[in-house]
């Protein structure tokens, strides 16, 4: 088991390595968006899934991250509308950044705290209407509907953007803004889901989930629950302020309007969809999410009744779209433990075939790991 | 005053339409502790049967085909989706709704095309004068369909075991059953009884004072959630005050926004949702709303 | 065992001292227009077994959830040793050392067994968010070493061929030693048990005695035991409190309890078949 | 790998001795629209299609530019600035121009990258921020001018003095608050008092607006929202009794809302600006474009959509065929050649200047007014013309 | 005392043949026949996990809510087929369960709750009578009418789960054992209770952990052990036998106590914690 773990993980590494010496930009800008999801992904589930605290407001955390970002690293600006700033050197405002989410989520889950089930979902939806409010009003900060430039992060000296003036080429290919920014996102991710497993399988992820099955019992067995709860909700929205950073940076430009209802919603699809409260069903709900609008769109041309756009008849974006709704509601149906339940399946029954049955342990437990 | 007054009763007559949107939430709540996403898709529909048909069939029949459709729809979606879904967590419950929604939107916004539909009510753009206030006789329609419809359920589940059978099975479905209940048969009744109340809300949304039925409409039904959360998600009081509440609050923000300038301009937007937290903060579960009460 | 690691001081070597009476005294709680516990008193003697009985509805669980945190006492105090209860939230008052089990299974069935217990040593446990996340040594040895403890524990209670299966999957007399186990988790100085019998046959139930016996035997803590099985309340109890509609209507050893004409009258009736099965 | 050996080439010269560079090759010329099929403005997305690709058949059917073949290469980004992003990195390194990107938030999204690449790219949205980046042409007026020959429209022929109230509904957003800018300023100079409502695309009902609208006592109102909004502005409007001119800005209306219940009072006292003839003006290029779309597209609807998807595409052609004289077809050279043009587009009734892209290419305005039986539902009330309080305007940049 | 006429077989009471049960993979009752007469009481006894809820589950049909499903045999009840009917169908027979757990509506109040019972009853006059006398079997349901069930104490839910059931006027109860939680003297209530009912003519098929009331109140008794039946017969004659007294019953002489202590592993000694 171990070992095919190892196996696994080698190959995933080897080819995250590979892949921008091959794909072409818009792939990778693919990739990096579901690096930035799945970094949100997995921290909404450590809210939602891990603790039960539903929430639909993750992508105000994300634009609360991203706008931070920007505001700490520009330098100030005067033009038709001023613009503040605190030209940070960009490390720092990254982290400011998330701290900054962090902090916004601390003070929203006083709310969060007394509120349960749906209406605490719909209370946390309010967060995104009131941040399209105040991103569209604190324009000095945001830069109004526009939004604003995002500087390149720079760390030693190391620009991740495009530097026509002296191209990076390694191996032949120049690297880019999206090239660079591919290693950042894995590192980035790697780090976010490896930390957040930590959490899961460690003292902080037992207190959680018995916080989510039977909130009475934990304070009685000595979890602080109101501490823990909102302790998970700045967690989880320093997860979003993080991921909100890298799609900041790989947009190259801030824009309100991405934060809104459809984003929040997208991020609760990935964690149900991917397999609720575990890091892997994040990662897998996020990449799925985010990558098959983008699939079918991009194939859509070799879908069969699909017509070009401008004809009568179903477009590209909309036969996406409705398979999109279709692949939702299929996986939500034929899949309870989600895409990683899945995979599970799978893996177990690779293994059993490879262990070729030595009396098949008749189990009681389907071991749903629901905790990994 | 005049325009106090007048925006008051605006924010009634729209708020009466909230009312019936927050309706559907509440029945299908009740009966399947399902937040319901594809509400929207269900309004849609009956308000494109009700454009579709009502020059070939007359106002009146359009109305009842689209309730009919619409209710079948929301049948359809109860047999082949919600009751398949074998899950215990309803926030996963309510993410099926949205990939139904997002499927029959699509479907039904190309369906719609670029056109703004007209639905053919008898209202048109008539106005009653009281005095110096005007309101749209659709408006006043509306406020009436929602008084009515709202106390039918209130009676209905006050004097009939409907309600007691729907709450039953949402809590606990195999003791339901134990009771002789039949889960398909009242959750399915939930879902079609919620898209007819869509098709009523759809009917008054589109027409005057808004323009007709087009691919937007669907946007609108987001504002009802506030409302049905506000009063509180199990409850049909809570749908009306919820309603009512928003439309006031909505209509007031909007009239006064030059004198609201000074905390930032589109408040009318988040206003209904400030309300609600407000609301939520005072009584965690809406106005009306059941308590959520544990003990060991 | 012997490293550097001290989480709770006053867990010294005599132990008998260490552990604290519990005094109850005129708790009183209402809910909207009902008395569930009307001024009621008692004190629960170091190392002894206290059973709480009472028809139903008597306010036993009440009591617990009083003395637990779940529920605040409308007045009176509850005094664990210098600790004043009724104005400590439940963790808090977890962390003087005392732990519950409940009437109603309140285990996370998804969590195996191990974690669940393990969940019981969270108050004796210090790895945060930052730490666990990070994997710090520090909280690897902390999981390494209460790890072992759980299996010692999960070997006394008879779980060790369960640590692994999620709780979800047990049998309901099984969940209930889950429970036990949980609460000596958390290393209590007294131990809350409602109703740990309760849906269980008499082969079970005597295991299920045996083991509170051999728990107090080794320990030495005391133990406040909410039971409708009289026969297994005559056989542990040390002394015995009945309530009745929020009353206490007797207090003392059992013996005397046991023919108590009010007890009787309210609880027990005349000829019980349960008195019956279980002498 | 493929990427490799393609990246970095700099741009060689054909077989033909033109400069060539990405979405250019010996036989094809590949052009971009970044459009919205599916999402909010579908309906304006789709008819900036149809006439963008009846130009390019026309102009291949007529031998092409430069020996070549003019391709569209379409991306529906559905108003969602994600799919927008990504689209752009799709077909950016594919196409030599985008001859239309519907939305501003979606230009201003990619408008770096715009820059970087000199990617000509003609934005079908009027903000002002749009203005001030050479590879970005925004066609004719932007809303504030539109909004200031607007109010000296209503001054000059509605009767409206100073001391007087005006309304104005507006988006929030770029749109509106471009719109704003232009009618603060003139309200100011006329000495008139402004009137603001600020509302969203997904307020349908402007009853609360118009009862602000009435309680302040306004005497005309500017509309800078979408036609949705027009609609029920005016309709509530005139229904409760508040009988004053309405003046629209070019997204304001929409000839599909002469049927609805509103129809009536659209066609009373409502006009909207344009800087772009209405299609249907009496230009004989208007005229003939409208019957060949009709004979291409018979079952789609004419909008203004239609008028000035052709014309955007023909600014990127003519663009290319400069280029193409000076043989070079990479994008910078189109670019180049684009902003050598000071007086483009008599025969679609206005011209634009090309040469300075910190200002708009045209300040004057047509005041349309809704028409039935006209082609788009509207016909030229007053035609085009430039307002004195616009020469004193400094429009806002970026 | 039993109000015992058993008709010809199969068409009068319930009778089980060769049911066999699984959840997914595991089995949890195989080969399992047993009658429950009409107008009898008929006890089923079992450790912890034995399968009797699963027994139940399959008689009322909510075996799918578990995931679990009958994969062989036959239940039948007077005339008609139970197995595979759904769980309403099984109800309109009259065939009516007080499931494990009390399962109270925790969320409805009290009178709800008992409304929720006469659900699948018509006849409404039969259900106000029916409430009439679980309202004077469990006075304590009058007084909390108006509270909300999850509220109340465990005994009380388990007093509105027997109710609640009683308000269907059930021909067949199954009850899954409802003394759990509660005191002596309302156990000894709901024995007299479930014999009064019996001798009204309600068939009765009890699981109870409580053994010595269930084989007093019960004609005939089955052992059910790991998803078989091992013992069955009279349910004297079983009260009397060792296996159950000693299982069952939890009475042993001392000779039993070695052996009990025999059996059972040794239990390691818990040494105090010392960090
Ligand atoms: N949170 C609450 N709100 C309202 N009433 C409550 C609440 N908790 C308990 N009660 C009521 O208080 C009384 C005492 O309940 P409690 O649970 O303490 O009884 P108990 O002695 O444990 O009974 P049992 O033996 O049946 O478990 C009951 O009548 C119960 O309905
Ligand atoms: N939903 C389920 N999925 C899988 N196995 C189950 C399920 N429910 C019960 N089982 C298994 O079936 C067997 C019988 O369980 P059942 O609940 O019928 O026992 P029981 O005799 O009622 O026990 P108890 O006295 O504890 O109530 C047990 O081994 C149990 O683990
Ligand atoms: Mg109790
Ligand atoms: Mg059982």
């Amino acid at each position: 088991m171990s070992r095919s773990t190892l196996l696994w993980s080698i190959a995933l590494a080897a080819a995250a390595v590979v892949i921008p010496f091959y794909l072409d930009a818009s792939w990778l800008q693919d990739g990096l968006f579901a690096m930035a999801a799945a970094i949100g992904a997995i921290g909404l589930n450590l809210l939602t899934g891990a603790t039960g605290q539903l929430s639909m407001g993750h992508a105000f955390f994300l634009a609360v991250g991203a706008f931070g970002y920007v505001y700490f690293a520009s330098l100030p600006e005067e033009g038709a509308h001023s613009l503040g700033g605190l030209g940070l050197p960009t490390p720092v405002a990254a982290v400011l950044a998330v701290l900054l989410a962090g902090v916004a989520g601390g003070l929203f889950s006083p709310i969060a705290a007394r509120l349960k089930g749906a209406y605490l979902g719909i209370a946390t939806l309010a967060l995104i209407f009131i941040g399209q409010f105040a991103m569209s009003n604190a324009t000095p900060v945001t830069g109004g509907h526009n939004g604003r430039p995002v500087p390149p992060l720079e760390v030693f000296g190391f620009v991740f953007a495009d530097t026509p003036d002296a191209p990076l080429v390694i191996a032949g290919v120049p690297f880019g803004a999206l090239e660079r920014l591919w290693f950042l996102g894995i590192v980035l991710l790697l780090g976010a889901g490896l930390f957040a497993r930590g959490v899961l399988r460690g003292r902080p992820g037992r207190a959680m989930n018995t916080i989510r099955d039977h909130e009475i019992a934990a304070g009685v067995m000595g979890v602080p629950v109101a501490r823990y709860r909102a302790g998970v909700f700045v967690l989880s929205s320093m997860y979003g302020g993080l991921a909100g950073v890298l799609i900041a940076l790989v947009f190259q430009q801030t824009v309100p309007d991405y934060f809104g209802l459809l984003l929040a919603l997208s991020y609760l699809a990935m964690i149900i969809i991917g397999g609720l409260g575990s890091v892997a069903g994040a990662v897998i709900g996020a990449v799925f999410v985010s990558m098959l609008p983008r699939l079918l769109t991009r194939y859509s041309d070799a879908l069969p009744l699909i017509v070009q756009p401008g004809q009568e008849g179903v477009g590209a974006a909309e036969a996406a779209q409705i398979l999109y709704g279709l692949a939702v509601v299929v996986v939500v149906l034929f899949l309870p433990g989600g895409l990683l339940g899945l995979v599970n399946q799978l893996r177990l029954r690779i293994n059993r075939r490879v262990a070729s049955a030595p009396a098949a342990k008749h189990s009681l437990t389907p071991t749903p790991e629901t905790r990994n | 005053m005049i325009t106090f007054i007048e925006l008051l009763v605006n924010g009634i007559s729209i708020g009466a339409v909230y009312a019936l949107i927050a309706l559907g939430f509440v029945v299908i709540f009740k009966a399947t502790e399902v937040v319901n996403f594809a509400h929207a898709s269900l309004l849609l529909v009956g308000g494109f049967i009700i454009a579709k048909t009502h020059e070939a069939l007359g106002f009146w029949a359009a109305l009842l085909l689209g309730l009919a459709g619409a209710a079948v729809l929301g049948a359809l979606i109860e047999f082949l989706v919600i009751r398949r879904a074998n899950v215990v967590n309803h926030s996963v419950l309510a993410i099926v709704t949205i990939g139904v929604d997002i499927v029959l939107t699509t479907e039904l916004t190309r369906q719609i095309g670029t056109e703004v539909l007209a639905l053919g009510d008898p209202w048109g753009s008539e106005v009653l004068h009281l005095g110096a206030i005007n309101i749209p006789l659709a408006r006043i329609a509306a406020l009436l369909a929602a008084s009515a419809v709202i106390a039918a359920f209130l009676l209905a589940f006050k004097y009939t075991n409907w309600g007691v059978a729907m709450r039953a099975t949402a809590e606990d479905a195999e003791t339901a059953a134990l009771m002789g209940v039949r889960r398909g048969r009242v959750s399915m009744g939930a879902w079609a009884v919620a898209g007819a109340l869509a098709a009523l809300a759809a009917l008054f949304m589109c027409i005057f004072p808004t323009p007709g039925l087009d691919r937007t409409v669907t946007a609108t039904a987001m504002k009802a959630f506030p409302a049905a959360i506000l009063g509180g998600l199990d409850s049909t009081t809570g749908a009306l005050a919820g309603g009512l509440i928003i439309g006031v609050t909505e209509s007031l923000v909007g009239g006064y926004q030059g004198e609201l300038v000074f905390l930032g301009r589109g408040l009318g937007d988040v206003a209904p949702f400030l309300v609600m937290i407000i609301v939520l903060l005072i009584r965690p579960a809406g106005l009306f709303g059941t308590r959520e009460l544990a003990r060991v | 065992m012997s490293d550097t690691y001290q989480p709770d001081g006053t867990e010294a070597a005599s132990p008998a001292e260490a552990i604290p009476p519990l005094e109850v005294r005129d708790v009183t709680v209402r809910f909207a227009g009902l008395t569930a516990l009307d001024s009621v008193s008692f004190t629960v003697a170091p190392g002894s077994v206290h059973a709480v009985i009472g028809p139903n509805g008597a306010g036993k669980s009440t009591c617990f959830n009083v003395l637990s945190g779940v529920y605040r006492a409308t007045s009176g105090s509850v005094r664990f040793g210098a600790a004043e209860l009724t104005a400590l939230p439940p963790h808090r008052i977890a962390a003087l050392g005392m732990a519950r089990t409940f009437q109603n299974i309140a285990l996370s069935p998804h969590l195996s067994v191990r974690d669940n217990m393990m969940l019981g040593r969270h108050r004796l446990t210090r790895a945060g968010f930052l730490s666990a996340g990070l994997r710090l040594p520090s909280a690897r040895r902390e999981a390494a070493r209460h790890g072992e403890r759980v299996a010692e524990i999960a070997a006394f209670v008879g779980l060790t061929g369960q640590l692994a299966t999620p709780v979800g999957l047990l049998p309901y007399g099984v969940q209930k030693r889950v429970e036990l186990a949980r609460a000596l988790c958390m290393e209590p100085k007294l131990l809350m048990l409602d109703e740990p019998v309760a849906g269980m046959n008499g082969g079970e139930r005597r295991e299920m005695a045996e083991l509170i016996i051999a728990v107090r035997e080794s320990l030495g803590i005391s133990i406040l035991l909410v039971e409708h099985d009289m026969g297994m309340v005559m056989r542990l109890a040390d002394a015995v409190t009945v309530l009745d509609f929020g009353k206490r209507i007797a207090d003392g050893p059992p013996e005397r309890v046991q023919n108590d004409p009010e007890v009787i009258r309210a609880y027990l009736g005349a000829t019980s078949e349960t008195e019956e099965a279980s002498t | 790998s493929e990427k490799a050996t393609g990246g970095g080439a700099e741009a060689p010269a054909s077989g033909d001795g033109v400069k060539t560079g990405p979405g250019v090759t010996a036989g094809t010329i590949s052009i971009g629209m970044m459009t919205d099929l599916t999402g909010p403005y579908a309906s304006f997305g789709k008819s900036l299609t149809n006439a963008q690709q009846l130009y390019f058949e026309q102009v291949n059917a007529a031998g092409g530019v430069c020996g070549r073949k003019l391709e569209a290469v379409v991306r529906d980004h559905g108003y969602d600035v994600q799919k927008a992003v990504a689209a752009y990195t799709e077909i950016g390194p594919k196409v030599v121009a985008m001859a239309h990107v519907v939305g501003s938030p979606m230009v201003n999204a990619v408008k770096q990258r715009i820059e970087a690449d000199k990617m000509l790219t003609i934005p079908q949205a009027w903000a002002t921020s749009l203005l001030g980046s050479e590879p970005i042409q925004v066609t004719a007026t932007t809303y504030d001018i539109d909004m200031i020959n607007a109010v000296d429209f209503l001054a000059k022929e509605k009767g409206v003095k100073s001391g007087d109230k005006i309304g104005h509904l507006y988006f929030e957003g770029d749109y509106g608050e471009s719109a704003l800018n232009g009618s603060k300023f003139a309200a100011e100079k006329l000495g008139l008092e402004l009137v603001e409502q600020k509302i969203k695309a997904t307020d349908q009902d402007m009853t609360a607006q118009v009862a602000a609208f009435k309680k302040a006592g306004v005497k005309a109102v500017l509309v800078s929202v979408g036609p949705r909004q027009t609609a029920s502005l005016v309709g509530v409007s005139l229904a409760g009794g508040m009988d004053i001119p309405f003046v629209g800005s070019n997204s304001a209306y929409s000839p599909q809302l002469l049927p609805t219940p509103a129809g009536p009072a659209l066609l009373k006292d409502f006009y909207y600006m344009t800087g772009g003839a209405p299609i249907g003006s009496d230009l004989p290029a208007l005229k003939k474009l409208a019957d060949d779309y009709k004979a291409k597209y018979p079952k789609d609807a004419i909008d203004s959509g239609v008028s000035a998807g052709y014309t955007a595409a023909g600014i990127v052609v003519d663009a290319l065929k400069k280029a193409c004289e000076s043989k070079d077809l990479t994008r910078a050279g189109v670019v180049t050649a684009h902003r050598s043009q000071n007086a483009w587009g008599q025969e679609y009734g206005g011209t634009m200047d090309f040469t300075v892209f910190d200002k708009p290419a045209s300040l004057r305005s047509y005041v349309a007014k809704p028409d039935k039986d006209a082609l788009g539902g509207a016909v030229v009330f007053k035609d085009a013309s430039e307002s004195d309080l616009v020469k004193e305007y400094q429009v806002p940049v970026g | 005392m039993n109000v015992h006429d058993p008709g010809p077989p199969g068409d009068s009471g319930l009778t089980v043949r060769d049911l066999a049960v699984s959840y997914g993979p595991v089995t949890a009752l195989r080969g399992i026949s047993l009658d429950v007469p009409r107008g009898s009481v008929v006890t089923v006894l079992g450790g912890n996990g034995a399968g009797k809820s699963t027994l139940l589950r399959a008689i009322s049909g909510t075996l799918r809510f578990h995931r679990g499903g009958i994969t062989a045999g036959e239940i039948g009840f007077d005339r008609a087929r139970l197995s595979g009917a759904a769980t309403s169908a099984v109800v309109s027979h009259g065939v009516v369960q007080v499931p494990e757990g009390r399962k109270v509506f925790a969320r409805m109040t009290v009178e709800e709750n008992l409304r929720a019972g006469a659900l699948g009853a018509r006849d409404r006059r039969a259900a106000a009578e029916a409430r009439e006398r679980v309202l004077t079997l469990f006075p304590v349901l009058a007084e909390r009418a108006r509270q909300r069930a999850g509220l109340l104490s465990g005994g009380e839910q388990q007093m509105l789960a027997i109710g609640r059931a009683l308000m269907a006027r059930p021909k067949m109860l199954l009850l899954d054992e409802p003394t759990l939680g509660l005191a002596p003297m309302m156990a000894a209530r709901i024995a007299d209770t479930v014999r009064e009912i019996n001798s009204q003519g309600t068939t009765v098929l009890l699981v109870e952990q409580n053994a010595a009331m269930a084989l007093s109140l019960a004609s005939h008794a089955y052992v059910l052990e790991v998803g078989e039946i091992v013992l069955s017969g009279p349910a004297a004659e079983l009260a009397e036998s060792d296996e159950v007294r000693r299982r069952y019953l939890g009475i042993g002489d001392d000779r039993d106590e070695a052996l009990l202590s025999g059996a059972a592993p040794a239990r390691p000694a818990l040494t105090r914690w010392s960090a």
